[in-house]
C-alpha cells in the first residue's frame, strides 16, 4: 500500500504495463521527453525509449488511425489525446473504425487500444480544456467507456483497460489528478465495469463518477449532518453501466439523483434515469433527479464554479427529491 | 469482334482475334486520348501492346508469368462482370466493378511478398485475387450478410473499407508495427483521387514520412470520385503531393501492368531497405459506373470513355502475348474455361450463401463481452421466441 | 397543393431558397451535374451555375470548415453530407467550432449554417449507409436539431432551417425520400421546433420522429383495431424537443413508448423518458418504455428489418405499457 | 546591455548602445545557428542588421515606415511581456507569449489591407496589435472572463481559434466569399509547425488550390510544438508542402521583418490578382515556454535558445535603423514611454476587468433562442434567488 496521488497511479500503471507486456505502446503529443502535459506519462520514454513511448504529430485522427493499424499488427497502443476537447478530430476514425472493426471481421480481429482522455473541468483553463464528451462516446456501440476516481481505481483501472481485447476510452478526472489515496499493487481489484457504493445510506442514492464522486461524498457527508443517509454510487464504468448495482440501492432507497459535468440533455443521466425509471417504477418515490451542466459551451473559466454541479446544488437536487 | 469493343464492353476476351490494334488504335485515338505516354508518366507497354523502356524502371519477367498476369487480369474481369450480373439478378445489393483498373490493381497485387500486408478500399478486387482470397468472400458485404467478415490475417488482406481514406492511417500503423518488429515486410495502401483530399489521407503522409514506415500509398486515380472529375481534388498531378511529405511520388501508366508492377516492386524495395514510403498514382479509368447505384450518363460523355477504352489494360498485354507468339489459342481457351468455372462457382455460392442468423447481430460487437449486449440479446431472443410461442400454440 | 414525395419537397426547398436569397449556397459531394446521390439537388447547379452550387473535394472536414468560413463572410451555406455514417470527419469542425463559434464571439458572429444528412436504415445498403446519429448532435449546445417526417414538413422545416441564424443540423429519413404528401407552398407552417400530434389517442402516447413517423402511425391504425387509442407525436425537432406537446399527451394518455432506429443507450429516446418521467410522475401509469436499435453496429443489410423497431416491435412495447 | 541579452531578457531594448553586433554574433554563434541565410530562405535584414538584397523579393521602405515597423514590434513585445507578469501576478489564468516571433507577425501583419482579414491562431497578439484591436481585448480569454468575445468584424481580425488547424478552413471559405464578391480582398490563415500535420490544415490547401481562393497560409515555423521539435512533424521544410498542393511556397527569414512583408506583399498581391493562394513559411523561434503552464528546460536546451537570441527580430532592425541614422535617441524615448503608458493601460485594465455575470452561461447559445436554454437558464435563475432570499430571510 502506497499513497499517492491518481497522477502517479496511472504513471505507475503505466509504467507496469510497459513492463509486463512488450506489445503495450505509449503514443500520443508530447508524452515522450515532457511526459504529457499532465506527466502521466513522466520518465517512461527514458526507461522504455522512443519505439514504446511515440511523441507524435500533431494529428489526433492521426494517432488514433495508426493506433488502430499498430493494434491490427498484435500491439497494445494506450493512446493520450491531450485534453477532452482535443478528442474530436479522432471521432470518425473511433466511431467508424476503431468501434466497428471487430464486428466488421466477425471477430477476426481485435482492437486493443485505449484512448485516455483528461476530461471535465475545473482548472481554470481556456476553451476546449474542460470538456465532458463521455455520452458521445458511451452512445457507441462497440466502445467501452470507464472513469476512475481515485488512486486506487486508477492504477487498476488502467491496467484492465489495457488487458481488455476491446478499445476502452479512459476518461481521467483531470481535475483530481493531485487528489491522493492508497494504491495496492497486490489488492485484487473489482472488475472494471463494476459500479461501486463508496458510501451507505437508506434515504436516497446518489449516483456519481469521475470527478463529480469527490462532490457527491461531500454532499453525503453534508446530508449526514442533517439526519440523513445518502448513499453514493461511484458509477465506474459508463458502457456498460452497471445496472444491477445502482437497481439494489434504490429499491432500498426509493430515491435516485445523479450527476456529471456533462450537459444533462443526453447526458448519461439521462439514460440512467430513463433505465432505473423502468427498472424501479414500483419503487421509486421521487422522480430520478439529475444535476449537471447546462445545455452550453463550457464557459469561460470565471463562470465554471457557477456551471459545475456543485455541493450546493446536488444538495438542492437530493432535497427536492426527498421532498417528494 | 476488336479489341475495343471487348474491352469497352468488359466481357473476357474469348473470341479476339489476333488484330493489328496498334494502327488502328492510334487512327481512331480522339484528342483527349494521348496513345504516347506523358513524359512524366511511367510506362512499359503502350496501349498498342508494345514494350517499351524508361530510365528509372525496368522490369524482365518470364513467358511463364507474363501469362500470369494476363491470366489475373482476364479472371479478375470476368469476377467483376459475373458479380455486376449478380446484381442485376437482385443477388447484391450493390456492386463497386473494377472495370479498368484491372492493370492497375494485378499489377501491384502480384509485386507483393506474402508476408506485405494490403490495406484495401472497396474496390479492390483484383487485389484480393492476388493474394488469394477467395473472390466469394469479397460478395458477402455486397449482398448484406456481413461487413466483409473475412480474416484479414489469412491473406493479409484487410478488410475493405468504405469511410474513403481512413485505411491509409491503418496501413501506417501496420508499418511502424512491421518496422519495430524488425522484419523487412511492407505494407501498402489503397486509395481513390478523390481520397486525396481527406485530411486522414494527407495525416498518414506526415506520420510515415516521420517515422519512415515501410508503406506504399496506391493511389488509383480512375479520373472520377462518383461524379466529380479529378480536377475537383487537386489542381496538379497527385502523384506531386509526395515531395512535400518528404517521400518520392510517381506516376505510373495505371493500364499497363508491367510498368505497374515495375514501380510496385521498386517502392517495395525501397520500403524494405528503410527507404521509407512512398506514393504511387496509378493513372487509370473507371470504365463502368461507380457502383451499380450510379448513372454515369449524367455527369461525363461517352466519348471520354471511348478513349480510354482504347488503352484497355487486358488488350495490350494480349497484343504484346501474341505479337510474340507467348500465348497460344490453348493458353486461351484454358484461360476461358477457367473463367466458367470461376464464374459459376462465384454464381452458385452467392446464392447458396446463408442469410446470418438473426441473433447475429450481437455477435462481435465486442471481444470481452458487455453487459447491455447480452441484456439485449436475451430480451430480443426471448421476444422472438414470444412469436415462435404464439405461431406454436396457434398449431395446437 | 402539390403532391410530391419528400425528396422533390427537398429539391423545391432548396430553389426556393437559392431564388429568394443570394447568399444561400449549397455545398457537397456530387452535388452539382449529379445532383447528390439521391437527387434532392437535382437542377439546381445547372440553373444557379457553379458558384452556388458547389461540387466540393471529397473531404467532409473540409466542407464544413469552409462553410463556416462562407458563413462568416455573409453566405447561407447549405452542406450536403453524403450519408450519415460520413459526418464524422467534419465532427471536430461540427462540434468545435460551428456550435461554439457565435458564443465565443458573444453573439458578435452568427453561424447560419445548414448541415443535411440523410440518415437512418431500411435501404439495403452496405455499412456507414444506415445510421442514425442524432443523438451525438442533439447532446451538443450550440446545434439545433430538426428532421421532417412529410412532403411538407420537408420543404417547410428546410425553408425554416436556412431562415434560422443558428447552425441546424437537418436530419432527412432517406427511406422516406419517395413517400408522397401534399405540399402548399403558400401555408403558414409550425414553427420549427414544435412537436406534432398526428394521431390522436387517449390510451398511451407513441413519440416518433423522422422514418419511424410512418411506423407509429401504422401501430396507431393496428391498436385502433383493437380499440386501443395510440395517439402518436411526431417530435419534429430534437434539439430542442417540445417538452410541453409531449408532456400535455402523457397527462392525457398516462403512458408514453418512445421510438427510434439509433441505439437505445443514450438515444434520444433516454432523454425523452427522463424527462417526461420526471414531469409526469404523477400522471405515469407504467414506465417509459423505449423501443430502438440495438447497442450493436448497424447490421449488414440482410438483418436491418430485424434491426429495425417495426410495427410488432413497437405493438409489443405498447402492450407491455398498457398492461402495466 | 548587448543585442543578444536584449533580446534573450525578451526586454525592450531601451538601453541598447549601438555596438558592432555583426561580428560578435558571427563570433559566437554555435554550431547549430547559420548567419548567413541558408539559399532556401529569403532573408532582407542579415541578424547583423545589414541589408541584403533577394532576387526575387524586394522592398523599399521610407523611413517614417520603417520607425512604424520597429515601434509595433517594442510594443508587441511590451505587450506580451506585460501580459506573462499579469499572468504571474495572477491576473491571467494562462499566457500564450509570442517572444522571439514579432517580425514574422508585424511583417505579415502591416502587410495587409484595412479590408484584408486575418484567421490567427491563439499567439497572433502582434498581428491583432497591426489590425488595431485592442491589446485588453486579447487578455479576456485567458484571464477566463470570455473566450475572446470580440467582434471579428470590426479590424476583420477573427478570433482566436486554439482547436489546432481549424481556421485554416475558415478562412479558405472566407476566401471563397470574398472571391465570389467579386472583391480583391485577401484572406491570411496563422498556423503553427505543428498546426502542419492536422487533417484539416492540409484539406484547407486542397480546397484553395481548387477554387484558387485569395488566402495566405501563414506558417509561422517556430521549431516547436509544445516539447516537439519540428521533426516531429514533417521530415522536409514545411514550405515545400504547398508545390504538392498546386501552389507557391516560400520559406522566409520569420525574424526578419521586411522579408516577411515583402514576402506576403508578393503573397497577396498574388491572390488580389486571381492567382490563388500561397504558402508562407515563417522561419522562426519561439523563445519562451510554449504557454505560461509549460516548462521547456524538460525538453530543450538552452544553446538552442542562445543561439536564436542572435538573430532577434528587434535589434536587427534597431542596428538597421541606428546605423543609417533613422532613429534618435528621442524616437526611442518616445517608444519607450509609449510602451510605458500602454503597459500602464493594460495593468489597470485587466485589473478592472469585470467577471461576468453568472446568467451570461446562457447567453449568445444561440442567435434565434432555443427552449432549453430558456429552460435552464430560468430553473437556475430561481436556484440562485432562493439562496438570496434564504440570505434575505436570515437577515431579517
Ligand atoms: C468519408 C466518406 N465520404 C463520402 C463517402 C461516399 N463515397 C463513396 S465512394 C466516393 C468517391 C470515392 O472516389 P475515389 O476516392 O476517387 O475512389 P473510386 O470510387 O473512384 O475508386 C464517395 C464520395 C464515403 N464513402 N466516405
Ligand atoms: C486539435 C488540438 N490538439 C491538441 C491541442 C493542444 N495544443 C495546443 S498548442 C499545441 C502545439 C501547437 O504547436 P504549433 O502548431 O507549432 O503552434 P505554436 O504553439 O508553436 O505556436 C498543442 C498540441 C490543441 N490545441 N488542439
Ligand atoms: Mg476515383
Ligand atoms: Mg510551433
Amino acid at each position: 500500500m502506497t499513497r499517492m496521488p491518481i497522477v502517479k497511479a496511472l504513471n505507475t500503471s503505466l509504467r507496469k504495463a510497459l513492463e509486463t507486456d512488450p506489445k503495450v505502446l505509449i503514443m500520443g503529443e508530447d508524452v515522450g521527453k515532457l511526459g504529457g502535459v499532465f506527466r502521466v506519462t513522466d520518465g517512461l520514454q527514458k526507461d522504455f525509449g522512443e519505439d514504446r513511448v511515440i511523441d507524435t504529430p500533431l494529428a489526433e485522427s492521426g494517432i488514433v488511425g495508426t493506433a488502430i493499424g499498430l493494434a491490427l499488427r498484435g500491439y497494445r497502443p494506450v493512446v493520450e489525446i491531450q485534453f477532452d476537447g482535443f478528442v474530436y478530430p479522432a471521432y470518425d476514425q473511433i466511431v467508424t473504425q476503431l468501434a466497428k472493426m471487430h464486428a466488421r471481421a466477425l471477430g477476426k480481429v481485435k482492437l486493443p487500444v485505449v484512448i485516455r482522455i483528461p476530461y471535465a473541468g475545473g482548472i481554470g483553463a481556456v476553451e476546449h480544456h474542460s470538456e465532458s464528451p463521455e455520452a458521445y462516446f458511451a452512445h457507441t456501440a462497440g466502445l467501452k467507456v470507464v472513469t476512475p476516481a481515485n488512486a486506487s481505481d486508477a492504477y487498476w483501472m488502467l491496467q484492465q483497460a489495457i488487458a481488455t481485447d476491446d478499445p476502452v476510452i479512459f476518461f481521467e478526472p483531470k481535475a483530481r489528478y493531485y487528489d491522493k489515496g492508497e494504491v495496492s499493487t497486490e489488492a485484487i481489484p473489482d472488475p472494471l465495469h463494476k459500479a461501486r457504493v463508496v458510501a451507505e445510506g437508506t434515504d436516497l442514492t446518489l449516483a456519481a463518477y469521475g470527478p463529480m464522486v469527490r462532490v457527491a461524498l461531500e454532499v453525503a457527508a453534508a446530508a449526514a449532518e442533517d439526519g440523513r443517509g445518502i448513499e453514493v454510487v461511484d458509477l465506474r464504468s459508463l458502457s456498460p453501466v452497471d445496472f444491477d448495482t445502482l437497481q439494489a440501492s434504490v429499491e432500498k432507497t426509493g430515491r435516485l439523483v445523479v450527476t456529471h459535468e456533462a450537459p444533462v440533455f443526453l447526458g448519461m443521466g439521462s439514460e440512467i434515469a430513463a433505465r432505473i425509471s423502468e427498472r424501479c417504477f414500483y419503487h421509486l418515490e421521487a422522480p430520478v433527479l439529475r444535476v449537471g451542466g447546462f445545455h452550453a459551451p463550457y464557459p469561460p473559466s470565471r463562470l465554471e464554479d457557477e456551471y459545475l454541479p456543485d455541493l450546493d446544488r446536488v444538495l438542492d437536487a437530493v432535497d427536492r427529491a426527498l421532498a417528494f | 469482334m476488336t479489341v475495343d469493343s471487348t474491352a469497352g464492353a468488359g466481357k473476357a476476351p474469348r473470341a479476339a482475334k489476333k488484330a493489328a490494334p496498334r494502327t488502328r488504335a492510334k487512327a481512331k485515338a480522339p484528342r483527349t486520348a494521348t496513345t504516347a505516354a506523358a513524359p512524366e508518366l511511367v510506362q512499359l507497354l503502350t496501349p498498342e501492346g508494345e514494350r517499351v523502356e524508361h530510365p528509372d524502371y525496368s522490369i524482365d519477367l518470364s513467358p511463364q508469368e507474363l501469362r500470369g498476369l494476363y491470366r489475373d487480369m482476364v479472371l479478375t474481369r470476368r469476377f467483376d462482370g459475373e458479380a455486376a450480373a449478380l446484381q442485376r439478378q437482385g443477388e447484391l445489393g450493390l456492386w463497386a466493378s473494377l472495370l479498368g483498373q484491372e492493370a492497375a490493381q494485378i499489377g501491384s497485387g502480384r509485386a507483393l511478398r506474402d508476408d506485405d500486408y494490403v490495406f484495401p478500399t472497396y474496390r479492390e478486387h483484383g487485389v484480393a485475387w492476388c493474394r488469394g482470397v477467395d473472390p466469394l468472400n469479397l460478395l458477402g458485404m455486397f449482398r448484406g450478410v456481413n461487413h466483409g467478415g473475412w480474416d484479414p490475417n489469412q491473406n493479409n488482406f484487410h478488410l475493405y473499407t468504405i469511410v474513403i481514406g481512413s485505411q491509409t492511417l491503418h496501413a501506417t500503423g501496420y508499418a511502424m508495427g512491421a518496422q519495430m518488429d524488425g522484419t523487412d515486410s511492407a505494407v501498402i495502401a489503397y486509395f481513390g483521387d478523390g481520397a486525396s483530399s481527406q485530411g486522414d489521407v494527407n495525416e498518414a503522409f506526415t506520420f510515415a514520412a516521420v517515422y519512415n514506415a515501410p508503406v506504399i500509398f496506391f493511389c488509383q486515380n480512375n479520373q472520377w470520385a462518383i461524379s466529380e472529375p479529378t480536377e475537383k481534388q487537386t489542381r496538379v498531378p497527385l502523384y506531386q503531393r509526395a515531395a512535400g511529405f518528404g517521400f518520392p511520388g510517381v506516376r505510373v501508366d495505371g493500364n499497363d501492368v508491367l510498368a505497374v508492377m515495375a514501380v510496385t516492386r521498386a517502392a517495395l524495395e525501397r520500403a524494405r531497405t528503410g527507404q521509407g514510403p512512398m506514393l504511387i498514382e496509378a493513372f487509370t479509368y473507371r470504365m463502368g459506373a461507380h457502383t451499380t447505384s450510379d448513372d454515369p450518363t449524367r455527369y461525363r460523355h461517352d466519348d471520354e470513355r471511348e478513349a480510354w477504352a482504347l488503352k484497355d489494360p487486358i488488350s495490350r498485354l494480349r497484343t504484346y502475348l501474341a505479337d510474340n507468339g507467348l500465348a497460344d489459342e490453348e493458353f486461351l481457351a484454358d484461360i476461358d474455361a477457367e473463367s466458367d468455372r470461376m464464374a459459376k462457382r462465384v454464381r452458385e455460392g452467392v446464392r447458396n450463401m446463408p442469410d446470418p442468423e438473426t441473433l447475429a447481430i450481437f455477435d462481435n460487437v465486442y471481444a470481452d463481452g458487455h453487459a447491455l449486449v447480452d441484456e439485449e440479446r436475451a430480451a430480443f431472443a426471448e421476444y422472438q421466441a414470444s412469436f415462435a410461442d404464439a405461431a406454436a400454440g396457434e398449431g395446437h
